[in-house]
């Protein structure tokens, strides 16, 4: 019996010890006409070496060079990484509830908070959110709680935000009564015109401001943020981690650095993985730090006086505060986020640094190799980080992006659908992992399909 | 030899500065070469008023110094592959490590989410076919893969409730009712989708109060959030009789599935009336917790609530597995993460069930009820007092340490820790919240029956312990790497962030 | 609190039941169905007095169980992963964990050692290329990967020696001269190859005595065995002098390359006159040394050893990649393994020397040189005795107890032990022999100076834990999972074999 | 710098404290004109990026169905086993010298040992050698030390032993002057003829026994040693780890059993790999321990006496000996053996039974499917194990291999360089991982690849 231990002596012990005659008797509190047989739909079992050379077989098949980014980033994920986050240890432990018999996850998420904090220059970091998305959501349902000053549950959303974000978000506040209120973005330049913002907003309770936003362009922030706050909202900054090794961190955005960051951790040394687990990081700043969700680790000491971690200000959370909690979050992504702390470690400030360069740099190669190929033209004039918008004349994007497939080359993400104003447009991305061959790759394929697909020709 | 001899002896590495923090160990300057990129020369066209003008304060450390300092802190944890780890409401089972293995193929790690489906039939087949094993499981008319955990699963669970009254124009129904037994993140959750919460008392013998759940219901109640086998840790023997009640007043029944592991195969939500499930994969199906996640909460639903199901989900027109989205399910209450929700989460699931397949299934329930049960008799028969004496136990069951508490001063967290240094991980304390100075308990399946008895009989001992040296066992643990830490202060004087100039120890 | 209680506190584990040997968690009957293939029906044609008739007593133990025990098992290690490890003339370097997972892709493991090249071209051309590298390192003409550790490159290059002698001729050549310091497989493989030992004097400045050789050196002498830096961590000065020496009686030089680490890209053993080298990849390559093995021994030689090289080795037509076997090589001295040694270890010092680099050779050279030095003027300066004061340091250097032992009666062993109790697992005892009471000591690159600060302090404090309460020292180690063991029990009341009905503790 | 943690500062200091100018001056001991420039052979160094993008392509490729054997035998490896092995603490530990620190390689050891007496049933295991081949070497020496009746140096070898085994002990022992006297098998039954054996072999150390023979063939072990035990021989076993779950242990061979027992342990859970690192396994009776080479492990009991594991018996071995050890072997194949311990652990007599039960049946249904192709004969008659060798008519078996691989079979190992006796044949293997399909796989292929090459079209 696949992992379970028990010997024919052993049952016959407990059930006699239990008193029973059989293990059916111990089900006899269900009422009988709810019970079933065989779950017929079920397959039959298979063995590891079955089940072994079936998830091979899955896992086979071509593996085309990606240039999709919009919001899941291939970026080297040392070996290490892996090999110690997935020890028995950090792997199969639960939530650190008995602090003394978890020292090991508690002092690594302390760890955690810290290098989030420094990152987004924040004083405060939780322990991680589900994903980039659903943390934007907890983020704008904290920007409710914590701005006193407003009574609002306004929310402006800049429609530069990841389209799935804005989704994901609508989904979870709508319940509560927020409603997000689109910003629009400059169809030249593919961010907000600080300028275009109303002089007297009204009552709202946050500004969302994406940095990169959801085109890889890059937003003024510093203006975004100012206007924000003379007017009373509070910042919630969506910002992409490796950026920050580049970017001014948000903890210092215009005059009073914005209010709640959040973001995708998966850029940190988490695998594509078809789409998770990744995780979803905050940092605020102490005076809001009470209606932060999620989980935080504090250091403390122990009987003897040494220093030990312990999860802390545990009443925001619902095992303790129930119906009056900050979030009903429980299980996090604690394994991820270990994996992320380590790769932190790994790479420090200046590696970091070197993978955020690298990729602005292959970016900035790819579009400008993009750029000379007849019907591609670049749909924005202003800075990106590693990610740009390519325009297509006179063919679709789906046709593009379906013949470089073809060639095994994912061409990016196809904006159709989000943004139709942009006409055919697609969301390309390049990040360190791409060498000079691979850019050129790229662009003799679309440089191929264009002329194909154009001339008309099969 | 001296006092401070002697404590030198008895402390592991003495010399401590090798378990600081990692920002200790670091120094201005040190790189790790093979992990970063070569630095490029070429220009980059970022206006400076966006630049970060100082690096951010990440440790600057070798790869063998962070390896060093990591492995070392893994060793400071209890886990399921050391230790017994019997957290009831939790399923610490055993992670098969073949789960983890394959699930991290590079076939499956490369696959970017946005990419063609037709690049990716592999991994979706495995989802779809996880779809099609938890509907059966759980008699449940279709399933939704994508809330992140058992808290989002139960977010999912709601607003279909919600958008189910909100479609039929059942709009004034605002309460939702839970047992005072309740996980927190019921009802947390119902208050996120904007519900007030009722709370019903639980019976002495561990079933609901029908008679208080009569009370409350009524034309504003959305529907109940039951869990079942309950978090007490015994089957609700009513539940048909309540079903009824809860869909005769126009609500919908919300099963908290958890902790399905005392059920599998063996009865099913679907077929006790339930409207909806989700399901904590990161328990029945063995996905291991991390640390504290990540889990997967897939949801399933009756007919009725169909529509509703958050998307993606997986399609297959039986040629091709693509995914279903807004566009095809209009009426879905929407999308919950930026993707797919937590897919290596959900194909680690899909290779456990494999693995067990519909054999494996009821031997689930067979065996983890069994040792729950063999437990509860025999720290009875230790002297110990049972929260339901009069029940079964389910996957798991109740001790409350009332009595050591009020005779002894010996509590229920002075158990727990002294456990500890028995090698044993403390069961669930303090919850549910209804019994006092309570223990919940469960083994699972996959402990043998030498460590359960060896369980029982450290509890035993720290019970004359506690009778002859309640001091030294207040004061427990002794053999961690930690003695017992000061949570008051950890709050008080909040230190969440490291910051330079300061020494750990 | 009684005395036991005392004990119990302080004892991890109390439960010990939890770490006795695997045969004592095993019960008749129980299976782990993942991993055994499904039972088949289909008959058998073996006869029945060739079968077994008892199955053979392993452990029947759950997947779970197996996890647990060897899990913890390995906590009770110490290793470089969670320690200092500056075991002398061992090289305790970091592991890197990419050589470990690329070592490990499925290309690679499943590929039959006897399938055709064509279909292993990939893992064949690792393999050529780390042979030129290593040539290129070591100044040798040519290389051949196939010994399987230090000691049976050793053999191949003395069998190389005899062939060579052998094959013009000369064959009344039977005696191989060893530095007393010379490790004891140089001797032992020696002997293995049909020759006789003839030592020879270190001198007090730790170079070998010339006169000395001079003297036993002739037309028996086959060969020397040397190693520059040699086993008491000082350069040879000499080489060329003793070289000479050698060449002009008609003998051959063998250079034990098990410790490169210091001269690495700095002075090549082909360059000093060496016929044949080993090298211990699992050391100064970076191979894990995976508690006792495995670890890889490859050979280089000088123009005249090429036709004896041990096969196979890898050849490359600018084309393909294939074997060179015997029938390409008629002279070689033959094959070492079954299939082409530890090709394992060897992608993984593939992988390590191109992540090194041409300009990351002479860099392990430069620090592990720094670190020595630095560690060897530092505790002299504490008050430690040099073996070699006059001498730089190379990869490692000598420390000589034998004050301590007179004076306090505190040995070498003893602060050996009382090191582990600080976090340091200890250097290299009594060995090389000739040093008494030593420690020898190789700290290698990959450790940071507040490290090497940590052990100096350790020391430090030990050496005042001697002077002042020296049975406490005597009686180390205190804080690890033994205390110190009984090896004459060991030997004389063999217990090797565990038996049934036994119990450990 | 790769591994280097040195900062500047650091460096300066260390410098100072010694008392040098610079790192170069370290080296001023070695003669200037010995020192050398730049090694401008070694290519310049790689990230792990890029060096795991190297790797990947080299380890890409097409991976055919492969049924060789001959040696090294494709079996299920449970995950568990290489993610317990290459965690740290097992794969970055030393030979367990410091006994206090080193308790789980010890404790392993001994466990091993354990199973490796209980499968061959004999009273003594070694920690391990480097492979089965140079096991057999160092058997053979052993028995020459062992065998106190006999002061020849002459070994009887069978033909029907691995060719490549003979030849590495022949390289090993030859400088010792011990010699290798070989014994014939039938060309019909593929085994040794005890009938055939001198009724008076002169003074003889030992007798090789395989079991089963390279041939896949099951020898008479029992008459074989009970000759060899008459004639004042001693009897050197070489087995299969996986076929003792089945057949008779060495140990009860005859009447008094094998006296040394060696072979390769790659079987138990150890990946092919291209040829290693597997591990040879030797095992003998207590009154042979101490000649036995290699490294041992004994129980014994701590200062508090408490049970605890070091290595004993050291004076049988090289670092005491020195030119009168047992061996010159020092480091083994331990983090291997760790791998065969846990595969032992987690399969047990039963799933080890299970997996010698499947390949024998793949291995009789394989050889039942090739025996009907045209063309196609057994060699032998004789019961085999999971291997058997075919013989082929008017085609060359380098002809039919080199068809097969190119329909993505490897067929088998070819018998024509060491056995030309045999004709055109080839050695082949079905273990527990080859289904019903693969099987028909390879019959189709063979079926095709015949009829094509008999037929002489193209
Ligand atoms: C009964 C019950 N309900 C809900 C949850 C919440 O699940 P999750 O932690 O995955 O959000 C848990 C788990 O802690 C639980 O035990
Ligand atoms: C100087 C020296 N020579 C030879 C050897 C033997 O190498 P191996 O253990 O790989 O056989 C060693 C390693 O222990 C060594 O240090």
């Amino acid at each position: 019996m696949p992992f379970i231990p028990h010997t024919e002596t052993d049952v016959k012990q407990m059930l006699a010890s239990i008193g029973v005659n059989d293990i059916e008797a111990l089900f006899d509190e269900i009422p009988a006409e709810l019970r079933i047989g065989l779950l017929d739909k079920v397959p039959a079992g298979l063995n590891e070496m079955e089940m072994s050379r079936l998830m091979h077989v899955r896992a086979s098949g071509p593996q085309p060079l990606c240039f999709i980014g919009a919001g899941a980033y291939e970026h080297h994920i040392p070996a290490a990484i892996w090999e110690i986050v997935t020890r028995g240890e950090f792997y199969s432990a639960y939530t650190p509830y008995q602090a003394e018999a978890s020292q090991g996850t508690l002092q690594l998420i302390y760890e955690y908070q810290t290098m989030m904090a420094h990152l987004t220059g924040m004083e405060a970091s939780n322990a991680s959110l589900y994903d980039g998305a659903s943390g934007l959501a907890e983020a704008v349902l904290m920007a409710v709680r914590a701005n006193r000053k407003s009574k609002s549950k306004r929310i402006l959303m800049p429609a530069s935000v990841n389209p799935t974000y804005r989704s994901v978000v609508q989904t979870i506040v709508e319940n509560q009564g927020i409603t997000l209120e689109l910003v629009d973005y400059q169809l030249d330049a593919g961010c907000i015109d600080v300028a275009s913002l109303p002089a007297d907003p009204g009552d709202v309770a946050a500004l969302v401001i994406p940095q990169p936003n959801f085109f890889g362009v890059l937003e003024d922030v510093n203006a975004l943020t100012d206007w924000a706050h003379v007017h009373g909202l509070l910042v919630i900054a969506v910002v992409n981690p490796t950026s920050l090794a580049l970017l001014t961190p948000p903890g210092e955005w215009g005059e009073q650095g914005a209010d709640v960051v959040c973001g995708e951790g998966q850029p940190l040394g988490v695998p594509l993985a078809g789409g998770g687990p990744y995780f979803g990081f905050m940092c605020c700043n102490l005076k809001h730090v009470r209606q932060m969700p999620g989980r935080i680790v504090g250091r403390t000491v122990d009987a003897d006086g040494k220093p030990g971690f312990a999860l802390t200000l545990q009443a925001r959370e619902q095992h303790i505060r129930r119906s009056k909690a900050t979030s009903n979050i429980c299980t996090n992504q604690g394994l991820v986020v270990a994996a992320a702390t380590i790769y932190m470690t790994l790479l420090g400030a200046q590696g970091l640094n070197r993978v955020a360069n690298s990729s602005h740099q292959n970016t900035q190669n790819l579009a400008a190799q993009l750029n000379a190929i007849d019907g591609v033209t670049m749909a924005f004039a202003s800075p990106t980080f590693h990610e740009f918008v390519i325009k297509l004349d006179g063919v679709s994007a789906e046709d593009v992006l379906g013949a470089l497939m073809a060639d095994g080359v994912l061409g990016g993400f196809n904006l159709n659908a989000d943004y139709p104003a942009l006409g055919e447009a697609i969301l390309v991305c390049a990040t360190e992992t791409k060498t000079a061959a691979d850019i050129a790759a790229y662009r003799d394929a679309l440089s191929r399909v264009m002329s194909r697909l154009k001339g008309g020709a099969a | 030899m001296s006092n401070e001899m002697k404590r030198n002896i008895n402390s592991q590495n003495i010399n401590g500065h090798q378990d600081g923090v990692i920002f200790e160990k670091s120094h201005s300057g040190r790189t790790n070469a093979c992990q970063s990129p070569r630095e490029s020369s070429a220009s980059r066209v970022i206006p400076a008023s966006l630049l970060r003008e100082s690096p951010p304060l990440l440790p600057e450390v070798s790869e063998m110094q962070a390896v060093r300092h990591f492995t070392r802190l893994s060793q400071k944890n209890f886990s399921i592959d050391t230790h017994f780890y019997p957290l009831g409401s939790c399923t610490m089972k055993y992670n098969p490590r073949a789960c983890n293995t394959l699930a991290m193929l590079p076939g499956f790690l490369n696959y970017h989410p946005l990419a063609p489906v037709e690049t990716g039939q592999g991994f979706m087949s495995c989802l779809y076919e996880l779809q099609e094993i938890l509907k059966e499981v759980t008699g449940m008319k279709e399933v939704s893969l994508t809330p992140m955990a058992g808290a989002q699963g139960e977010f999912a669970g709601m607003a279909m409730i919600r958008a189910y009254h909100d479609a039929r124009g059942d709009t004034a129904r605002c309460e939702v009712i839970c047992p005072d037994a309740a996980h927190g993140t019921n009802p947390a959750t119902a208050v996120m989708c904007g519900y007030k919460v009722k709370e019903i008392p639980t019976r002495a013998d561990g079933d609901i109060d029908i008679e208080a759940l009569k009370e409350v219901i009524g034309p504003q109640t959305a529907g109940i959030m039951l869990t079942n086998p309950s978090t007490v840790g015994v089957f609700e023997r009513r539940i048909t009789e309540i079903a009824k009640i809860v869909h005769d007043a126009g609500g919908l029944l919300y099963y908290d599935g958890a902790n399905l592991n005392a059920i599998l195969g063996k009865v099913r939500p679907g077929d006790m009336g339930f409207d909806v499930i989700h399901m904590n994969l990161h328990k029945t199906f063995s996905t291991p917790h991390g640390g504290g996640g990540p889990g997967a909460g897939p949801v399933g639903v009756s007919e009725r609530l169909i529509p509703f199901l958050p998307v993606p989900m997986v399609g297959y027109d039986g040629d091709q597995y693509h995914w279903l989205t807004k566009k095809d399910r209009p009426q879905s209450i929407g999308r919950l993460s930026a993707f797919a929700g937590n897919a290596g989460v959900l194909m680690r699931a899909y290779i456990y069930a494999r693995l067990l397949g519909r054999e494996g299934m009821p031997r689930i329930a067979e065996y983890s009820t069994l040792n729950a049960n063999y437990m509860m008799v025999e720290l009875q028969k230790k002297g110990f007092d049972l929260a339901f004496p009069s029940r079964r136990a389910t996957h798991e069951f109740i001790v409350t340490l009332k009595r050591q508490a009020k005779t002894l001063d010996v509590s229920a967290m002075d158990f727990a820790k002294r456990l500890l240094d028995y090698g044993y991980h403390a069961p669930t304390t303090y919850f549910p919240l209804l019994v006092p100075e309570c223990f919940l308990i469960e083994p699972t399946e996959t402990e043998d029956k030498d460590t359960l008895d060896g369980f029982i009989d450290a509890m035993a001992k720290i019970q004359s312990e506690a009778e002859t040296q309640a001091d030294m066992v207040k004061a427990a643990p002794y053999t961690l790497p930690a003695r017992r830490l000061d949570d008051v202060r950890a709050a008080r004087e909040l230190d969440i962030v490291w910051k330079p100039g300061e020494q750990t120890r």
